[in-house]
């Protein structure tokens, strides 16, 4: 057991108990806004997820200054491209968030409500 | 060459600087947005031309780093194909949407071309991150574009979308960092490591499940279907043809990496989804929806496709790119159409009626996407078929089979409804050109692409390519009047006749049913003489209907006999549907053709195994090896053949086309059913099946067949659906002769069948030509005709003298052999079954005669006149066949009992001249003919001279028990004639076939409409859907275990 | 091919002996019923006189050729039967055409005739025609079934649809005959020959007595000469049929006669013993016992 | 509720399955191929001190493109969206307080010029032009904040964003027709590694990147505030 309890793991732990939370959050709530925010748990989750993938053990940020030097960076750099792409998942995922929002407005013009129960126009 | 990268560049630049225009600019914004566009589809047009004129691809290095260290994309041959696909299409689909475009908010043209940007480089890219991001700029963009339909529906399923999408896309990133983090790279080419490295097979779990469930399967696919009902329609025909195949070559991709037995399991999903959703399709009222359930099918076919790649090997590409050409062009096709009539409601669709070019595409695009030839589906699905039978997939088969079915059934439905519902004048249609141009266009792409396939087939150039060319051609010249293009139709079938009469000069078989095709063509045709006007839409399917059958004649291969059939029955259904309330016996038509031609195409598929492609007519299969295709293969043509529990389709069919179309659709078209039929008995042999004899089977079916069909005839006071029954009964004969399986029995069923083709084709004509005058089917509305139709009469009189099998007319010779072939075969109770069903023929052959020529005439009918000129010619060329062949029988039979196989049982018919022995009987035609005559003769002349001198009676002066000429039918005395009969063995024609199937519509229907209810409409339901969904996929990928 | 005139004339003679005969059986059996029924009865040469009567009687109407061919094909279906019968066994002249066809064209000449009678009687559109027309047809389509698997059961056993090889197997003794050798055939065939002759009980189709009119009353005069004709000599042609098929033929005349005799005895006696059935429950019965027995008739091959 | 129950399990076995990410997952020491080759090749092929932003700009550097496009695509939809007629009508926003509009005064420049001087940097510290471009739309937050009733100029704001984007684009291109790749920052001279004219393109493209982030942000906030107590 304890040779999972790194900080890495930890780190991941985290990361899908809020991806699980987001989407239990997601799948009960009713309210389309409380769904939205869900979603952006579940996203926090994954990005954490995706951070700490990128955690090495005693490294530091992938940036070269006077205390790194320039030779064998390798050895002393944590993961960088998880930080890369972590950076444009949650570009992403502000995105996704804001055109849901917009949807949800718009859906609120609609019918005044935001029950997601509401909206079943189209079934079957 | 352009740099593939420019197709992003400008599709980008593009969007931004859109997005800076202001009011003023905005007219001119649509033309700009085409001209970007038409720049992309430049891009991928040129690269695959390059490629195609066998030049190489290209890889591309963004940041000018090799991959895994950047994002490479690739354009080659799949590349360009889809990428020119893509942005053609969004081209076409820009100007369909060009008024929406026009109105539109400069923000949505930019949403749109960025929406094809992200499409594109979902194909090229080779780096799984990059496919994820652009996978989200494709997703908000499809967003963005759901508000272009005016509904309020389209926000709700937009935002089911975003839930959707959001939890699929959560998956796959996750999916995508484990695959980095366990292969250290993201470059798609670079992973094939995954599966194997310890736990990498959840990451490629969770990139599978999000790419699987990308594409739409069912049932977790009830946003996307929300998506199709309410999307603007050129948005949806985008959703469904350009973004699915898109993630279905994504999926492609994938393929290297994912593992064998994982990518059998996906596609039988993809099975799955094509089946069930067609299926639920079939209870659509609301004809977006439909659209959608069935675009979510044609997905799921393309997966399965797609998932077999690697079993398919080197006839993949002809498969896939048949499915996904006619999803392009067809689907793609009716859902613009849609965007035409602009309703969702199928009776508001007799609008398109107003425009023939439309109605005519509408019917391309339906007939295409049913996978009806010469579409490309048509054969993709052959081959997918056939190959799946070499690795005997039955199931897979079988589930593929029934759901083409189920798509049959709703989009016939639809055709039925198209033809037939009232026009409605207050359809909002929107006949816009730059809404009719693009899908003229499809309708030409299709074309085109069946062209490609057909050439890439390389068919028999006399026996496929003229008539199919022939066919095309009656569409050409379609608005020629009437009379010219009979003239030209029957010009056509004789010089073809001519054309092939070398070709099958040796083989006597095929020159019996090419002549009766090619007479049987012809001489229907003649009536159509009298027509007045274009008669539009007539023509083409008439010339498709015999062409089609004459394929069946001398084909080279299955498929080209499959192809004749299904061209034939498409055909004769349009030809049915003409008739005025033919809707729901066409319906039905449709429904059984199809169903029994995919039983042929299973029977296929098992008979490629054991004999390959070869025409089954022209192989010989060892007795008692094939048993289960012999049985489906006789099921189907005893289908066509209306045998007694398979029937129901047939009256309705037959009574209800129009009544110059009935003779070609019955006394000709039957036939070929009875081609069938005799092929299977001389190629197969006697089979068993489960120990059975599937012969003794056929001879019970045939005989009780006999018998209910007449039963059924005599309680008929339609006339049509009269002779339809009667139809019923000579099949029985047929088939009953077939089953016999001796050389005698073989000589039987082909007499026959020349023999019923003679009469029943007579007899249909001169109905036509009765009913042509009076107006009515209703034989109690007739009566006394003898005086004013007396070549009508003499005709049908000779016709039901040689069908009822009395001397000394032909039809004697029939009965004649059967008693004996039944003697020799020692089956008595079918013989006396089958004698039986011969006295039973009396009574409504009576009762046609009778009500309809003798008796009282009826008021209205006082004017009159025989039936028009070109009623008569044919009748009368087919009496004189009669006559011959009751004179001098051998004339036909000696030639016919030529191409009996040496190696059937019993002994041969022997000619002494005129006379015809057997070990257990003779019978001289000439002398009983002239015997007869000679009685005959001198009676009826002394008899006429003896009364010389009496007068004509009145129709009045004689005594009228109950009977007045003008009052409704129940004072007419042959209406139900025969009531005691019906009192003594009604019971025999309780309708249990009709009940039983109808029965069976039901509960489907039923079912249908209970699991539909799945897809609440709810988008958090919908969400759970999707996790439900994974953990089936994952049971099923891991094999049951859970971890 | 050319005529062959010696057997012509020996038809047209058979054809003479068996007409006559027919009329003084009629009228024999019609004074038989007439006793049994505590009459006295018509002479015995009433048929010849009502027939000299018709025929000399001229018709003065007529309701169109139709109408003329239905008495024309009921004598020549009656004719046909009888012409194509092979009269006396072992003798080639007495054979009449029955080289040239078996016992099917047989079974058919006997519908021949019903139909073109049909079709001439519906010509004068009188209701009643077409009653009697529709009663006559059905009862007998019924009638054919049994008989059908008596003659099927019957030629199977001799292995031949020809009368003459039929007669043939029957010969050498009372045990050959058919009706011995398969009696369930035998019975169905007779029971069969039952509504062949439309006697009572199942003479409701030509109802002599109640219904003034039938089928037979749109003719008159020479035409109902034509059908007592007919009548004549089909009633003895099929008894030759039920003799040669269930009662070993016939080697000369007077056995046939006989033997004819003897046959068309069996429907008097039954008919004069039940009384009449309704349409609707002949129909019935011909489908349940004769049909039964037949069918046992041709498992006993 | 049996759906709730339904809903935990089928999560239940989503986090066992993805536990095996971390119980099958040894713990790798050193880095995999890919990002070792970043980390020693950054400097002389990039020249960008902060590798992330190295990462982010040059070598995948086609997702930021793309994610600056997402961010495009949805401000165009929101800003389509919330396109709703007379917005003025009965809007009654409170007046904010005087603690607010002053301090927003003083802050706005600040903020902007905090914003600016993090994308401008990027290539050197932490930060770029996301963080930048959030930054200076939280100035426009504040402003917002300050005066509900404020008229932002559109045109501007979609303005600069269209052209940054575009710029964007175009250097993209330009790295194609010199030859070095799309998106390659090496059309600029690399400088010297560290110093703030460096790294080729990287600050030109994450200057426009957060030019066009600000503006999209701020343009989002705008559009969602203007619509926030209509009806």
């Amino acid at each position: 057991m304890e040779q999972y309890l790194t900080l890495q793991n930890i780190g991941i732990a985290t990361g899908f108990a809020l991806i699980l939370i987001g989407l239990y959050g997601g799948l009960t709530n009713k309210n389309i806004l409380r769904i939205i925010v869900s979603f952006t748990i579940f996203n926090s989750g994954l990005n954490i997820v995706i951070v700490a993938l990128a955690y090495l053990k005693g490294r530091v940020a992938p940036i070269i200054d006077d205390t790194t030097g320039l030779d064998n960076l390798s050895q002393k750099f944590v993961d960088p491209v998880p930080q890369a792409l972590v950076l444009t998942a949650i570009v992403i995922g502000l995105g996704v968030t804001g055109v849901m929002l917009a949807y949800a407005l718009k859906m609120y013009q609609n019918k005044q409500t935001l029950n997601i129960n509401d909206f079943k126009e189209t079934k079957w | 060459m352009v740099n593939p990268v420019h197709i992003v560049s400008i599709g980008l630049a593009a969007a931004f600087l859109m997005s800076l225009a202001g009011k003023r600019q905005q007219n001119i914004l649509a033309y700009f947005l085409m001209i970007a566009v038409g720049a992309m589809s430049f891009i991928s047009l040129q690269w695959l031309m390059e490629i195609y004129s066998g030049g190489a691809g290209r890889e591309v290095f963004t940041a000018g780093f090799k991959p895994p260290f950047a994002i490479n994309l690739r354009m080659t041959m799949d590349e360009a194909v889809l990428t020119s696909i893509i942005n053609i299409f969004g081209l076409f689909s820009i100007i369909y949407l060009f008024d929406t475009f026009k109105k539109a908010n400069n923000h949505l043209l930019s949403i749109f071309i960025i929406y094809l940007m992200g499409l594109n480089v979902m194909v090229m890219t080779r780096d799984l991150f990059n496919l994820f991001v652009f996978l989200e700029i494709v997703a908000i963009a499809t967003a963005g574009m759901m508000i272009m339909s005016s509904d309020k529906k389209g926000i709700s399923a937009g935002f089911k979308f975003l839930i959707a999408s959001s939890v699929i896309s959560g998956l796959l990133l996750l999916g995508t960092l484990f695959g980095y983090t366990y292969t250290g790279t993201l470059n798609i080419d670079m992973m094939q490591a995954l599966p194997l490295i310890k736990g990498g097979a959840v990451a490629l779990f969770l990139i599978v499940v999000a790419l699987v469930l990308e594409t739409k399967p069912f049932p977790a696919n009830g946003w996307a279907l929300d998506l199709y009902t309410s999307a603007n329609h050129g948005v949806g025909a985008m959703l469904s043809v350009l973004s699915a195949p898109a993630i279905m070559f994504v999926v492609y991709k994938m393929l290297p990496v994912i593992p064998q037995d994982w990518q059998l399991v996906i596609s039988f999903f993809g099975i799955i989804t094509f089946a069930a959703s067609n299926y639920l399709a079939i209870r659509q009222e609301n004809i977006r929806r439909m659209l959608g359930y069935s675009s979510v099918a044609q997905g799921g076919l393309l997966l399965a496709t797609v998932g077999l790649a690697d079993y398919l090997g080197g006839s993949f590409y002809f498969v896939a790119l048949g499915f996904l050409l006619t999803n392009l062009f067809a689907k793609a096709g009716l859902f613009w159409l849609g965007g035409i009539v602009n309703s969702d409601n199928m009776n508001k669709w007799g609008i398109l009626r107003k425009k023939p070019v439309l109605l005519l595409l509408f019917g391309i695009f339906a007939a295409a996407l049913a996978g009806l030839p010469p579409f490309p589906a048509f054969f993709a699905k052959w081959e997918l078929v056939m190959q799946l039978g070499a690795g005997e997939g039955w199931g897979w088969i079988a589930i593929m089979l029934i759901g083409s079915l189920f798509e049959i059934a709703f989009l016939f439905k639809w055709v039925g409804r198209v033809f037939k519902a009232e026009n409605e004048e207050n359809a909002p249609a929107n006949f816009a050109m730059h809404k009719q141009i693009p899908a003229l266009l499809l309708g030409a792409g299709i074309i085109a692409a069946s062209y490609f396939f057909i050439d890439y087939l390389n068919f028999n150039l006399t026996f496929v390519l003229i008539p199919l060319l022939a066919i095309a051609a009656f569409f050409v010249i379609d608005y020629a009047p009437a009379f010219i293009k009979n003239i030209l139709l029957i010009g056509a079938l004789s010089f073809y006749g001519y054309m092939i009469y070398p070709e099958l000069q040796g083989d006597i078989m095929k020159l019996v049913f090419a002549g009766i095709f090619l007479i049987g063509g012809v001489l229907t045709l003649f009536p159509g003489f009298s027509a007045k006007g274009a008669r539009k839409g007539f023509y083409p399917f008439a010339a498709m209907t015999i062409f089609g059958l004459l394929m069946l004649v001398n084909p080279a291969d299955n498929l080209t006999f499959f192809m004749g059939w299904e061209l034939m029955a498409l055909g004769s259904f349009i030809l049915i549907l003409r008739g005025k309330m033919a809707e729901k016996p066409a319906f039905r038509y449709m429904l059984f053709s199809a169903g029994g031609a995919y039983v042929m195409m299973a029977a296929f598929a098992m008979l490629n195994n054991i004999s390959g492609a070869e025409f089954f007519g022209n192989i010989n299969i060892p007795a008692n090896t094939a048993g289960i295709i012999f049985a489906l293969l006789a099921i189907a043509f005893m289908l066509k053949a209306a045998a007694i529990g398979l029937h129901i389709w047939l009256p309705g069919a037959y009574a209800e086309a129009e009544d110059d179309a009935t003779p070609l659709v019955s006394g000709v078209l039957i036939n070929s059913g009875v081609l069938g039929l005799v092929l299977l008995v001389t190629s197969f042999g006697p089979q068993t099946l489960f120990g059975y004899d599937i012969l003794h089977i056929m001879g019970w079916i045939g005989a009780i067949t006999a018998i209910g069909g007449n039963m059924l005839a005599i309680y008929e006071e339609d006339m049509k659906r009269l002779i339809a029954y009667s139809s019923v009964g000579a099949m029985g004969y047929i088939i009953f002769a077939l089953a016999i399986n001796t050389k005698l029995g073989l000589l039987i069923a082909l007499y026959y069948t020349i023999l019923h083709f003679i009469y029943k084709t007579m007899l249909f004509i001169s109905a036509a030509g009765v009913m042509h005058r009076t107006k009515t089917r209703n034989m109690y509305e007739m009566g006394g005709l003898i005086k004013s139709m007396p070549l009508s009469f003499i005709v049908v009189l000779i016709g039901i003298i040689t069908l009822a099998g009395m001397p000394p007319l032909a039809g004697f010779a029939g009965k004649w052999m059967f008693y004996n072939a039944i003697i020799l075969k020692e089956w008595y109770i079918q013989g006396a079954m089958i004698f039986f069903s011969g006295i039973v023929a009396f009574l409504y052959l009576y009762k046609l005669i009778s009500s309809v020529f003798l008796g009282q005439l009826k008021d209205n009918h006082r004017k009159v006149k025989e039936a028009p000129f070109y009623y008569i010619i044919p009748q009368l060329i087919l009496v004189m066949a009669i006559m011959v062949l009751s004179v001098q029988p051998q004339w036909l039979m000696q030639p016919l009992s030529t191409i009996i196989p040496a190696s059937f049982a019993g002994e041969a018919l022997q000619w002494d001249g005129n006379l015809a022995t057997l070990s257990t009987g003779y019978w001289n035609a000439f002398t009983i003919m002239s015997v007869v005559m000679a009685m005959f003769g001198i009676l009826f002349l002394w008899l006429v001279y003896h009364s010389r001198k009496a007068q004509k009676v009145k129709q009045f002066n004689i005594v009228f028990a109950a009977e007045k000429p003008f009052r409704p039918e129940t004072t007419h005395v042959s209406y139900n004639i025969f009531a005691a009969y019906k009192k003594a063995l009604g019971w025999m024609v309780t309708p249990l076939a009709t009940r039983f199937w109808e029965r069976l519509s039901d509960i489907f229907t039923a079912i249908a409409d209970k699991f539909r209810t799945w897809y609440t409409g709810n988008g958090q339901t919908y969400a759970l859907h999707l996790l439900i969904y994974a953990f089936i996929l994952y049971i099923a990928i891991s094999g049951g275990k859970l971890l | 091919m050319s005529i062959d005139w010696m057997k012509l004339l020996f038809a047209l003679l058979g054809l003479f002996i068996v007409l006559n005969y027919g009329l003084l059986q009629y009228g024999i059996i019609r004074r038989i019923t007439a006793r049994i029924g505590k009459r006295i009865g018509m002479p015995v040469y009433q048929p010849y006189i009502d027939l000299i009567k018709n025929y000399a009687m001229r018709s003065q109407i007529t309701h169109g050729v139709m109408y003329y061919l239905g008495p024309v094909f009921r004598l020549a279906g009656g004719v046909g039967v009888f012409m194509f019968m092979p009269l006396i066994f072992g003798s080639e002249l007495w054979s009449n055409y029955s080289f040239s066809g078996d016992v099917i064209l047989i079974l058919y000449f006997i519908f021949f005739g019903m139909l073109g009678m049909a079709l001439g009687a519906s010509e004068g559109g009188h209701p009643y025609s077409f009653i009697g027309i529709s009663r006559g047809l059905s009862q007998f389509t019924t009638v054919e079934v049994p008989f059908t698997l008596a003659v099927i059961a019957i030629a199977a056993q001799s292995g031949s649809f020809s009368i003459t090889e039929i007669v043939a197997a029957q010969q050498g003794g009372i045990e050959n005959w058919n009706i011995i050798a398969n009696p369930f055939a035998g019975a169905a065939g007779l029971l069969a020959f039952l509504g062949m002759m439309m006697a009572a009980p199942f003479n409701v189709v030509q109802a002599p007595t109640e219904i003034p009119i039938g089928p037979p009353t749109e003719y008159h005069g020479t035409y109902l000469g034509m059908l007592q004709t007919n009548r004549a000599v089909l009633y003895i042609a099929e008894a030759i049929l039920m003799v040669n098929l269930f009662f070993g033929g016939a080697t000369n005349w007077v056995e046939l006669l006989l033997k004819v005799f003897m046959v068309s005895m069996w429907p008097v006696f039954v008919g004069l013993v039940f009384p009449r059935f309704r349409i609707d429950q002949s129909i019935p019965w011909f489908l349940k016992i004769p049909l039964i027995l037949g069918i046992i008739g041709i498992f006993m091959i | 509720m049996y759906k709730n129950i339904l809903i935990l399990a089928l999560l239940v076995g989503l986090g066992i399955l993805l536990s095996t990410a971390i119980t099958d997952r040894e713990e790798n020491t050193s880095l995999p191929e890919l990002p070792a080759y970043y980390a020693d090749n950054t400097a002389k092929e990039v020249g960008a001190a902060n590798m992330v932003t190295a990462v982010i700009v040059t070598y995948r550097g086609f997702d930021t493109l793309g994610e600056v496009t997402i961010l495009f695509v949805s401000a165009a939809l929101i800003a389509m969206f919330l396109k709703t007629g007379n917005r003025r009508k009965n809007r009654n926003p409170r007046p904010s307080s005087v603690i607010l509009s002053t301090a927003q005064k003083l802050l706005f420049p600040l903020i902007i010029l905090f914003g600016a001087y993090v994308f401008a940097n990027g290539h050197l510290t932490p930060g770029g032009g996301f963080q930048g471009g959030a930054i200076i739309a939280t100035a426009f937050l504040l402003w917002l904040m300050a005066n509900p009733e404020g008229e932002m100029r559109h045109g501007i704001l979609s303005s600069l964003e269209a052209f940054s984007g575009t710029f964007y684009v175009i250097i993209g291109v330009v790295g194609v027709i010199l030859g070095v790749g799309f998106l390659n920052n090496s059309i600029l001279p690399l400088g010297e590694l560290g110093r703030l004219f460096s790294a080729g393109a990287i600050p030109v493209i994450y200057s426009l990147i957060g030019l066009k982030v600000g503006a999209e942000l701020s343009n989002i906030l705008h559009h969602l505030n203007e619509v926030q107590n209509e009806e």
